[in-house]
């Protein structure tokens, strides 16, 4: 769908809250393109999974949430942290393994979190999240706060046997969970229609009994949208509810993916076609709503934001390894 | 005080906790029953342990749902990250495979991978062990608290009589780390005094229900009463023990095992659980590492065969160690 | 629907295949009426799940299946066990724990088996069977040898992430599993409507890419006529398929569950209105397919088997202690 | 025999086994990649193990699977129980959690609870331990043989180096009961000799690497290298040591451990994973049980603190025992 100024307005997208969206979604990808480099070039060392091409799905959804309301994430997690609010230097410094890190260097990248922020944390297990969020978005519903409770998910987890249970025990307890599944055709290395035996996720998950929406993820202003739609249903109390968002990564699984799965072009093609921040800097310029100068200057300001946070946390502080036992309530 | 039940004194403590704090809430399958259909908390609860908990503080405390453990303790886990305070019923503790990732990937590593900055205060409420006679067969008879101990982030609690059972209840709802509540089936209907109003028996502290010079024993769980009872009948033989519940296994009160074993020279350990990787071996090697030089025999393990709980009556008696098995091992660090 | 001679012929359903058929619901019937006497009279300890009004279920199902094909239960799998043709005294023994029991004693009621007869066990775990059948079906695939293999679950056990993993990895490698779910309206004490979020559960499990029928499974012809199409499906390499049915139990959840989570009555009306055995006998009686002395033949052989059977149980040989540690691979 | 890798070994068994037995698949997640897009059988799993085997045996062979561990166990167990030879592989042996049912509950009590009359031969393959330097965090680095260890039915095997993996994986595929093969990831690229044909490593015969005098070390999978660099290096101060791999923990060679601390008298036990209920516990309380009369020191356990595995490169090295830890313990009991 083109989008026009009479959308924007009908969604209530005002200059802040575009400069907010397209800030989100700058920060992430130049976090990751920035990681990216750094693996390269051996500065950063482990695995990392990058979230570029489906920064709109974080942003779209995220940029709905307020206070009360939480994420839970995945391996693919920088992004939605980023999306929701953790602090981009303390995120840096935790790939980095600071004990500044905003894990205290102890998570990493598969464990990027801030609870207190509502962000119950990046997860190593595939299928992982769900459960957790229908618990928080229970003890929303117990405190009769309106708050709205999210995971994401990609389109290889929701074949796990947790992520079926959650939205079933979801929609039993009729609790404000708002599921999102982010299809970016692959689990690893593997396609989502051979994974996924069905023809049509959207209509298997909607079978769990709850209202279930598909859209192009690469375009912020259609996820926006349905996720504001999708994210007010759970909050007034409905129940559970689905959001599918189809977007590309324009990175292999990880760092140091070959992909030799993909077909050719394909990231080219995505790159080109399907980039959310290309294609919302477009719809800016048709309906002028930022302006060039607006998003060069945010752009700016995100370079400055990473370069600094890469710098501090090449320069964090370290662990003493004989501090290993705190924080756990025990030590032998 | 008054004499209550282990089961009793459990519900008691959740019921006492759930009135005082309106954060704690249970969590699990058929916990009221009839849900559904007729008369919703017509049941309470498949060993009868949350009885008149729905009545009293309904469907929003005590929250009923599908078979799907692993929705449930990630249910908790998400709760209580969000500041409540879960009990989730796991029912059997056998069925923790379902939901293994959960406990162990989930709420166990939480505070600590997170930086120390979030706390995440479950009970996990277990029914373990084997029932001698009563046939519940290899996947319905496990106490797979020794599992849960090796778990780096997780507090396990063995409670061996009904006093323990509702001061460790208490500690373990105030508690803010995930705590795996063991309760031992074959202790359900056993009773004595147990004081009406609310008391914490701190973790990592153990009880010594006998005291003696010759021989330390160590026993978790049912075994703990088995324990005494061998020790009661060698006081005619002129053996006298300590004999050490140690309550908590994580964490453990190593003191206390040691300053006995340091005393008596010789160690029994008891546990119901095969010998593999277990309790038994644990303490055991505590003590050869820590009390080595007061050692005056062979350390013994007493523990189950290194096989699944058989169904047969004679095979399930001979799988739980028996209070003769006890006293014999006893008797031999003694000769 | 009412059965008519026609009809009879059409299912390819003979005397002998009659004959087989309501002898399979019989010995069921009498097996668990009989475990339940004697566990109210003291003989048998334990606990125990009934299978009684249930066996249309079984009965209609297995008499479908040869030599190649496996069947996996419940917890409540006597039924399961006696229509794919376990060794009843065997079973019986078994009951009691003797060391000539179907599994030497040490598997007990929630965990009859018999593998080389194609009965992969009993299982005391709700959502453990599913699983294990997807892997015997895919042995069935691999050897080319056109056998189905079915799995009995509860409408309870549905909700258990194990079922849905193994429903979609059925439909991923397209292997010959029938997934036949027991609706007997409750999960222990909880409603099935409590229990599943969906209205539809057919719906929900057909969305996962295979046929599903929903079927009265207090009608032994209704379930042998579904479950004859359900596994000549399968049968023929279009892959998985599902089967609901609908009957409910006779007796608690287990023997001595007070069932006060029941409506007054229900029992009482399932036992008139809705049991296979007589719904069975007056059919034979609208069709003449079996006379009443065949009827009472077969219920006068199947009392005496089970009389003897308990019998035997009662003076069954019983193990040496001793010899706890035999079939593990290593004893310590 | 020509030098090969660990993980080419474990391949080369894999292939040999399938070429020889129609019976033997693998099953799991991304064991070929490119399953519904491009060029099927281009990543050869996620550790590089299973490389060439779908070009090899196809996609009857080497069935790929959605994300449903529980599914994949299952099916494995299944499979077997119908007369195959599956291989599953977990990937990141912390996935367990997901799937531990099927592992624990069901493929572990077949053969007892059925009546010793059916066998279930699955080979579970699980990438196991830390990587210093790797950051791989709390949730991959997990060396869980400890555990599986501890439950009845299951065989547990830890290989070493790359001409233990090819022999062991032979037997395991061979066994007639369920095996959990953990394979160190820190040790894949590690290579050796190894022999080109086939041939087996019986379970429960541990190697001796190291022949010594006055220290026993029994040292697990990655540790082993460590606890030989270690004794290697004690060598120049005069203390000698036997070194110990029992290559497989369940069942575990007891008596070449027991027949070692009997002509030392000193035993350390060397294990990467945190020290409660773990086999530096069951070792340990081997010894204080049946070699006690013979131990002139402490027992000494070298392992990971009672902590997941940090992510930051300091606190993970920390984390995984160093040979220099290792020496130390060893000068320690000679002192
Ligand atoms: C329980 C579990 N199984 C397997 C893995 C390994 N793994 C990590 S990411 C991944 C693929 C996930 O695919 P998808 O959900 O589509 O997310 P994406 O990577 O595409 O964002 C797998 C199989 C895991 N981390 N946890
Ligand atoms: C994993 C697991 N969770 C819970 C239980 C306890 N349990 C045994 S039977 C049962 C109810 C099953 O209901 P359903 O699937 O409808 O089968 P039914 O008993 O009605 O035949 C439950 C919850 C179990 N055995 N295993
Ligand atoms: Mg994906
Ligand atoms: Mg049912």
């Amino acid at each position: 769908m083109a989008t026009s100024k009479a959308r924007l307005k009908k969604l209530g997208l005002d200059k802040a809250k575009l400069i907010s969206a397209y800030r989100s979604m700058k920060t992430i990808r130049e976090f990751e393109e920035r990681i990216n480099t750094e693996v390269n070039n051996g500065r950063l060392a482990g695995f990392y999974h990058l979230y570029s091409g489906q920064e709109a799905n974080a942003a779209g959804v995220c940029e709905h949430l307020g206070e009360k309301d939480s994420i839970i994430s995945t391996h693919r997690g920088h992004g939605h942290c980023i999306a929701r609010g953790a602090n981009v230097a303390e995120m840096m410094l935790e790939m980095w393994g600071s004990s500044d890190g905003l894990c205290k260097g102890r998570g990493g990248t598969m464990h990027v979190a801030d609870v207190n922020k509502g962000i119950l944390g990046a997860n190593g297990i595939v299928g992982g999240g769900p459960p957790i969020s229908v618990g928080a978005a229970l003890s929303g519903k117990m405190n009769k706060d309106n708050s709205v409770h999210v995971s994401f998910s990609g389109d290889g987890s929701v074949n796990q046997g947790t992520v079926f249970e959650a939205m079933n025990l979801a929609v039993v307890l009729q609790v404000p969970a708002l599921f999102v599944v982010e299809d970016n055709f692959y689990g690893e290395f593997t396609g989502r229609d051979y994974q996924t035996g069905c023809d049509d996720l959207r209509a298997r998950t909607e079978a769990f009994g709850m209202p279930v929406k598909k859209v192009d993820g690469s375009d912020f202003f259609e996820v926006y949208e349905t996720a504001g739609e999708m994210i007010e249903y759970c909050r007034s109390g409905k129940g559970p509810a689905g959001l599918i968002l189809e977007a590309g990564r324009f990175h292999g699984h990880f760092t140091g993916d070959p992909e030799p799965y993909r077909p050719k072009g394909e990231v080219k093609y995505l790159r080109k076609e399907k980039d959310p921040l290309k294609k919302f800097a477009a719809d800016m310029g048709k309906t002028d709503a930022l302006s060039a100068k607006d998003l060069a200057q945010i752009d700016d300001e995100v370079m400055a934001l990473i370069d600094e946070a890469v710098d501090a946390a090449i320069a964090g502080p370290r662990w003493e390894p004989s501090r290993i036992n705190e924080d756990v309530y025990v030590s032998y | 005080m008054s004499v209550k039940t282990y089961r009793e004194a459990i519900n008691e403590a959740m019921r006492q906790e759930m009135a005082a704090d309106e954060n704690v809430f249970l969590i699990g399958e058929d916990l009221s029953g009839g849900f559904g259909c007729e008369n919703p908390g017509s049941m309470g609860g498949s060993f009868g342990v949350t009885t008149g908990l729905y009545d009293e503080f309904g469907a929003e405390r005590v929250v009923e749902t599908p078979i799907s453990e692993s929705a449930i303790m990630g249910a908790a886990a998400g709760a209580a990250l969000m500041g409540k305070r879960p009990i989730a019923e796991l029912m059997f503790g056998d069925f923790i495979g379902v939901c293994m990732d959960q406990v162990i990937n989930q709420m166990a590593k939480f505070r600590y991978m997170f930086g120390g900055k979030s706390t995440c205060p479950v009970v996990i409420r277990l029914a373990a062990g084997g029932i001698s006679g009563s046939g519940a067969g290899p996947q319905h008879s496990q106490s797979l608290y020794q599992i849960m101990t090796s778990f780096p982030g997780l507090k396990v609690v063995v409670p061996s009589n009904a006093y323990e059972a509702k001061g460790l209840m208490i500690s373990a709802i105030r508690d803010d780390d995930p705590v795996l509540f063991f309760e031992i089936k074959a202790l359900y209907e056993e009773s004595c005094e147990v004081p009406d109003e609310l008391y914490e028996i701190p973790f990592g502290e153990a009880a010594m229900p006998r005291e003696g010079n010759d021989v330390t024993v160590v026993a978790f769980g049912q075994m703990v009463g088995r324990a005494i009872e061998a020790v009661d009948q060698l006081a005619a033989e002129g053996i006298s023990c300590d004999v050490i519940d140690p309550r908590t296994t994580s964490p453990m009160d190593n003191e206390v095992i040691l300053e006995s074993v340091e005393s008596t020279g010789r160690l029994i350990v008891v546990d119901e659980s095969p010998p593999r990787c277990g309790l038994t071996a644990d303490v055991a090697a505590l003590a050869a590492e820590h009390a080595f030089y007061s050692l005056k025999a062979p350390i013994k393990q007493v523990c189950a065969p290194h096989t699944p709980t058989p169904f047969a009556t004679e095979l399930e008696m001979a799988h739980i160690p028996s209070v003769e098995k006890i006293a014999d091992a006893i008797r031999d660090v003694m000769s």
